[in-house]
């Protein structure tokens, strides 16, 4: 009984640290730019793709993972010199279409350049379950668990002790006001961009031994880390980590216990309703209404 | 003012209509009444998109044996000419492509339908239009009732759950888990499995499913794993679940055998699974195997020749998917040259008569009754061993 | 007063005029195929454009309604013995009330919420087509029969290209009536400012509802002719992709133009079958243009051309 | 005659009491003013008043109605509309159509008559049309009739929302801040405006931080500080009241 649910429970933690991680994406371009970046999902199949190809290439596996990341981040500053720059005039519509442009364009791409093949990497440190209570554990979900605690340290750090961190945290509360303070905002959306299409990118690279990688993996996972950002109230990336857990208990719960069948249905009740009680999400801030 | 304003919006707007008409127009073909002139195949298969696994090895076979056919002198002394669009898994586009191929670009035959929703949605199309049209998709009900105009190569996906049950009733398992995915492939084989349990004794004690995109299956295969009496576990699904599956089933620790339908027949199921896949039964066409055939087995060669090209073509596993489309094609090959015309009708008949032909999947046997005419020895049981595939006696 | 008269009605009758000239230019049936689903995605299209380009609500899940209405074309004559045109009716009212259930608690949500919202709607509605394999044939889609009008089955491309003409010709009539109404004004203000158009009298809540209710019903009437056009659909219809599609084709048409939304409909109809012959390099070409087209002309094509044209002459 | 009585209106924010116990009234055709330091509740006050939200306590009644918690849209109904102190204009319309929403409720609205374009409607948007030009002449702004909102300077958005506003057919006005960031020419011109409109029989409810502004318009001014009503009175009572003269004017008054 325990440890069904323990299992349940390893499960949804391993599905929603991964929605998180891709979620904490969302949240990081939102927070900077306003801008839903549907393009978020592919920033995740670049790191997993590029490390499989380099590795096949035969680079090492940690020069390879080095070198995806510096080239989704490079991507990601293209995407927001060319398509979020450029197009200012947009609206936040206008420029989420920009990015879904991108998502299928940056698809196209790796189906020419690579495959459409699905290919998995090599866990961290091997394959053996760890066995607590009767449940199972991959040490991959642990790795992925762990990095996303040091992320978020990092993200904490980043953001009330740096400089740039700190412009950033402003800019978010009020551009207008923050511009007016000499922060350079062009700059900190390439930043975030940049950020952000390497935190994809890692974590392209973490799951992709759980989940396999290919062209079109970031479709649904970054559907699902929209949801993990918006449930978590966006624009926090603390809120879209815990959006991600919550949205990956779901999940696993549902499956469990109640149906497999239905779970996708019940997973986005739950959202649903998250979103009806808490309509600004679970960590939002409020919006003021002052007339 | 206003009023000029206002026209002009309207005039941009026509700009772009007239653009977008005179596009229209553009992309009407040229055709020369040439003696030479080349046999059109036309074909829509799901190269893109999450059924890609299907179509782009089709894809592949097509191009790779048309250009051969024609280094060889092509067909009735015409080259053959692939016209081909990307359908993806989507019947919208499959429609909209099929007119394409049978008005605009008046294609001679259709290859295509790489799923079974896709070929489904273009059955009217085909038969109104009166042209050929070979399936490459599994299910039974694209050539059962009989279509006139429609045929099909691969093995019905009812025969390759009958496969599995025959030989879990060898074992003597008669209680089994089912898992299946969210895509068409995987409905149909799920839905098969629970219409035949009952013919074989074998109950299904769990029922379970996943949703798109799901990257851990860990707790329906809890379920499964905990629920009383379970004997064997089949997995119906393709892509990267049929890895992800096989690896939390080793997770997990489950011992009970573990069965999964031919979507899993490829290279990349067995390297995704990273070791999780050793054991696992499955139905492939015997073309996978070939090389483990014995020699008097009329398909060896045939089988062996098709897996030596394609995969010294394009440096990839060859996979059962692309044997379809090479049956396909050489079918309607066979069919051209004993018709000695193009003329669609007699093309036709000529695919119903197909007799004793020897394909990548197996040997052909149409008949009136018959589009698919394959029989069952070609398709084989297999077990994962050692990272690869062990055809079972 | 009589401008913008004229203006409206120049512009119907530019439209009636492509419409009627469509034959000339249409000479066979994968030209009529094309056509007529642009028309109606432009029916869509028109509807959601009142939606989000006017009164500000974004929805990513009007999908959900189109596969409804194409499904309760497929399923209800088949399996209930409807008239087809009843089932077309019945599938509207049904997506109508269903909009108006769910409007009510999910309206009060905005901006980005409100799209997760919607999408969350969308993907049920698409995981029950899914799952319901025993009604509506599950993933592998179900066969839709012909529609019938006056006891006579609608069938050939002519018939079904001035079928969609007329209707997309009456829904942009009435959409550039509502425009220019107290009701397109109502809508305009809940998008431009909630509190002064609450102060100003205008029941904010009932006019997102109004509008919601009306674009699904549109969304739901479109997927019905579709179903019976295309003979056959899958839950696809439903998916999150196909939301995707409709609301690029409205922000890259223009938000808030009724023309724009034809436009955009057109030529996103138009671009996938252009582009066809590229293959392997479709989705490059195909992206590309997206975000060439939203950089370039960053408020859509219609609107921001216009006001190009305007400077050049002012 | 007593137009608007408020009694004990009260509403609080996480447990910050913005308006505490409330009292006042207001004669039909004053020019009614409440002021008080930045934080008093002003703003919360109208926003109940105007029924944005909801008070936790309290009446408010309109001409003998009572019209507690009864939202914006159904008071406007009832006569009573408003400005806004930070710019609350339809930026997507041209200056014409925003003057025409004021008029909502007083055009052909229903469904299907306007999706048919029928000839009543017709005939309703001609009429709404000049109405909403005479109000743009009314406030001054005849030469921005057909300009987008969007481009307009900010002087002339703040007329455009009392435009807006009297479009209504109010019975009172309630003006939030009309003057805040005009120029001395602008707020003259504001000045006269709110004296207009009160002669034509517009009861006003007027928040405004510019005192010379106040001290010219007013018939009766409330002193709200905390929350809570600090003084009430004529214009120059309160100008003579040394409460309020220590507790607020003073270093306004300096500062000036």
């Amino acid at each position: 009984m325990l440890s069904e649910f323990l299992q349940f429970l390893f499960s949804g933690l391993t599905v929603g640290a991964i929605y998180g991680l891709i979620g904490l994406g969302f949240a990081v371009i939102y927070n900077a730019s306003h801008v839903i970046n549907f393009a978020q999902g592919e920033f995740v199949m670049i790191g997993g793709m590029a490390t499989v190809f380099l590795m096949a290439a035969g680079l090492p596996m940690p020069l390879a993972v080095v070198l995806a990341i510096a080239g989704a981040a490079l991507v990601g500053w293209l995407l927001a010199r060319i398509g979020i720059e450029t197009a200012r005039g947009a609206g936040v519509v206008g420029l989420i279409i920009i990015t879904i442009g991108a998502s299928i364009l940056l698809r196209g791409l790796a189906q020419v350049v690579w495959d459409r093949n699905f290919h998995p990497l090599p866990p961290i440190s091997g394959d053996a379950p760890i066995h607590v209570f009767g449940a199972t554990l991959l040490p991959q979900s642990l790795w992925i668990g762990a990095a996303l605690i040091a992320i978020m340290a990092a993200l904490r750090f980043f953001f009330d002790h740096t400089r740039t961190g700190k412009a950033m945290q402003a800019a978010a509360i009020d551009p207008l006001a923050a511009q007016l303070m000499g922060i350079d905002i062009r700059r900190l959306v390439r930043l975030s961009f940049v950020l952000s299409a390497a935190l994809g990118a890692l974590a392209g690279v973490l799951v992709a031994p759980i989940t396999m990688t290919y062209a079109n993996v970031g479709v649904m996972l970054g559907l699902k880390g929209f949801a993990a950002a918006i449930v978590g109230g966006l624009g926090n990336p603390l809120g879209a980590i815990a959006g991600g857990l919550v949205v990956g208990i779901a999940e696993a719960m549902t499956a469990g216990y109640l149906s497999s069948a239905w779970k996708d249905v019940v997973a986005f009740v739950i959202i649903l309703f998250v979103l009806l009680f808490l309509p600004n999400g679970l960590f939002g801030r409020a919006e003021v209404h002052r007339a | 003012m206003a009023l000029l304003r206002s026209w002009l919006r309207k005039a941009a707007a026509a700009a772009v209509a007239g653009v977008a008409a005179l596009a229209l127009v553009q992309t009407a073909p040229v055709r020369a009444d040439d003696a030479k002139e080349p046999i059109r195949i036309g074909s829509f298969l799901a190269v893109t998109g999450p059924a890609s696994f299907l179509g782009d090895p089709e894809l592949k076979t097509l191009q790779l044996y048309i250009a051969r056919i024609n280094k060889e002198g092509g067909v009735l002394g015409r080259p053959l000419k692939l016209i081909h669009y990307d359908a993806q898994h989507l019947a919208k586009k499959a429609v909209t492509f099929t007119r394409r191929l049978l008005e605009q670009d008046k294609v001679d035959l259709i290859i295509g339908g790489s799923t079974t929703g896709t070929t489904m949605a273009v059955i009217k199309l085909v038969e109104r239009a009166q042209t050929p049209f070979i399936s490459l998709a599994g299910a039974s009900v694209i050539i059962d009732p009989v279509k006139k105009w429609v045929f099909k190569t691969p093995h019905t996906d009812r025969l390759a759950v009958r496969k599995i049950y025959t030989d879990m009733k060898k074992r003597g398992l008669t209680k089994i888990g089912l898992l299946s995915g969210p895509g068409g492939f995987d409905k149909s084989c799920a839905g098969n499995a629970r219409k035949l349990a009952g013919k074989y004794g074998i109950t299904i004690v769990a029922d379970e499913m996943h949703g798109k995109g799901d990257t851990d299956m860990t707790p329906q295969l809890t379920r499964i794993k905990n629920t009383p009496g379970v004997q064997a576990f089949l997995y119906c699904g393709f892509g990267a679940p049929t890895s992800i599956v096989a690896r939390n089933y080793k997770q997990l620790g489950m011992t009970i055998p573990h069965y999964q339908s031919h979507g899993s027949a490829s290279m990349k199921f067995i390297k995704g699974a990273q070791g999780g896949a050793e054991g696992v039964r499955l139905p492939v066409a015997a073309l996978l195997v070939a090389d483990q055939l014995p020699d008097d087995n009329p398909q060896k060669k045939v089988a062996l020749a098709y897996k030596q090209a394609y995969e010294s073509a394009y440096d990839d596993a060859v996979s059962t998917f692309g044997g379809h489309a090479y049956d396909a094609l050489m079918i309607a090959v066979d069919a051209i040259r004993r018709a000695g015309t193009t003329d669609k009708a007699k093309v036709r008949d000529a695919i119903e008569r197909t007799k004793n032909y020897i394909g990548a999947d197996g040997i052909y046997n149409m008949s009136p009754t018959d589009h698919l005419g394959l029989d069952e020895k070609s398709f084989v049981m297999v077990e994962v061993r050692d990272g690869t595939w062990k055809l079972l006696k | 007063m009589s401008n913008q008269l004229l203006q409206r009605h120049g512009g119907l009758a530019l439209l009636a005029a492509i419409i009627a000239a469509g034959p000339l230019f249409l000479d066979n049936g994968f030209h009529y195929n094309v056509a007529i689903l642009a028309g109606l995605n432009a029916i869509v299209c028109i509807g959601l454009n009142l939606l989000i380009g006017h009164a500000g609500q974004i929805s990513l899940g009007h999908a959900g309604f189109f596969a409804l209405g194409a499904y309760a074309s497929a399923i209800l004559p088949e399996r209930f013995g409807f008239h087809p045109l009843g089932a077309l009716l019945t599938g509207a009212l049904l997506v109508g009330l269903l909009a108006f259930a769910i409007a009510r608690p999910i309206l009060r949500l905005r901006g980005h919420y409100l799209a997760m919202a919607t999408l969350g709607m969308g993907i049920i509605v698409s995981i029950v087509l899914d799952q319901k394999v025993d009604l509506t044939g599950g993933p592998d889609g179900m066969v839709v029969g012909d529609l019938t009008l006056f006891g006579q089955a609608l069938r050939g491309n002519l018939a079904w290209y001035w079928l969609v003409g007329a209707l997309l010709f009456v829904t942009t009539w009435m959409a550039l009536n509502l425009v220019h109404s107290p009701v397109g004004r109502a809508l305009k203000a809940v998008h431009g400012s909630e509190l002064a158009a609450a102060a100003m009298g205008v029941d904010v809540f009932h006019y997102k509802v109004l509008v919601f209710v009306l674009s699904a019903v549109l969304a739901a009437i479109a997927g019905s002719l579709f179903a019976h056009y295309n003979g056959f659909v899958t839950p696809d219809e439903a998916s999150f992709i196909h939301s995707i599609q409709l609301v690029t084709m409205v922000v890259l048409g223009g938000m808030a133009s009724i023309a724009g939304s034809i436009v955009g409909a057109v030529a996103l109809t138009l671009l996938p079958q252009l582009l066809a012959d590229f293959h392997d390099y479709e989705m490059i070409v195909f992206g590309a243009i997206l975000m060439g087209t939203m950089i370039l002309l960053p408020t859509g094509v219609v609107p921001t051309l216009a006001a190009r044209i305007r400077e050049r002459l002012a | 005659m007593t137009f608007l009585r408020v009694t004990g209106l009260t509403k609080s924010f996480g447990g910050v009491r913005a308006v505490d116990g409330v009292d006042f009234t207001v004669r039909a055709n004053d020019v009614f003013s409440i002021i008080g330091p930045n934080g008093a509740g002003k703003t919360t006050l109208f926003n109940l008043l105007s029924g944005l939200i909801a008070p936790d306590a309290g009446a408010v009644i309109l001409d003998g109605e009572d019209v507690t918690g009864l939202p914006a849209h159904q008071l406007a109904t009832r006569g009573l509309s408003r400005s806004f102190q930070n710019l609350q204009v339809f930026f997507n319309m041209t200056a014409l159509e925003n003057v025409m929403v004021g008029n909502h409720r007083h055009t052909a609205r229903r469904f299907l008559p306007c999706l048919l374009g029928l000839p009543s409607v017709r005939d309703s948007e001609r009429r709404t049309r000049v109405f909403a030009e005479e109000l743009m002449h009314y406030v001054g702004l005849e030469r921005y009739i057909h300009a987008q909102a969007a481009a307009m300077p900010y002087g002339a958005l703040k007329r455009l929302e009392i435009a807006r506003a009297l479009a209504t057919r109010p019975r009172i006005l309630l003006l939030d801040e009309p003057a805040a960031g005009l120029n001395p020419a602008e707020t003259a011109h504001m000045d006269a405006l709110i004296r207009r409109i009160a002669e034509d029989g517009i009861t006003v409810l007027l928040v405004e931080h510019d005192m010379h502004l106040v001290w010219s318009v007013s018939d009766h001014i409330l002193v709200l500080n905390h929350g809570r009503v600090l003084a009430e009175g004529g214009a120059r009572e309160i100008r003579a009241n040394p409460q309020v003269v220590e507790a607020y004017l003073g270093h306004r008054a300096r500062e000036r």
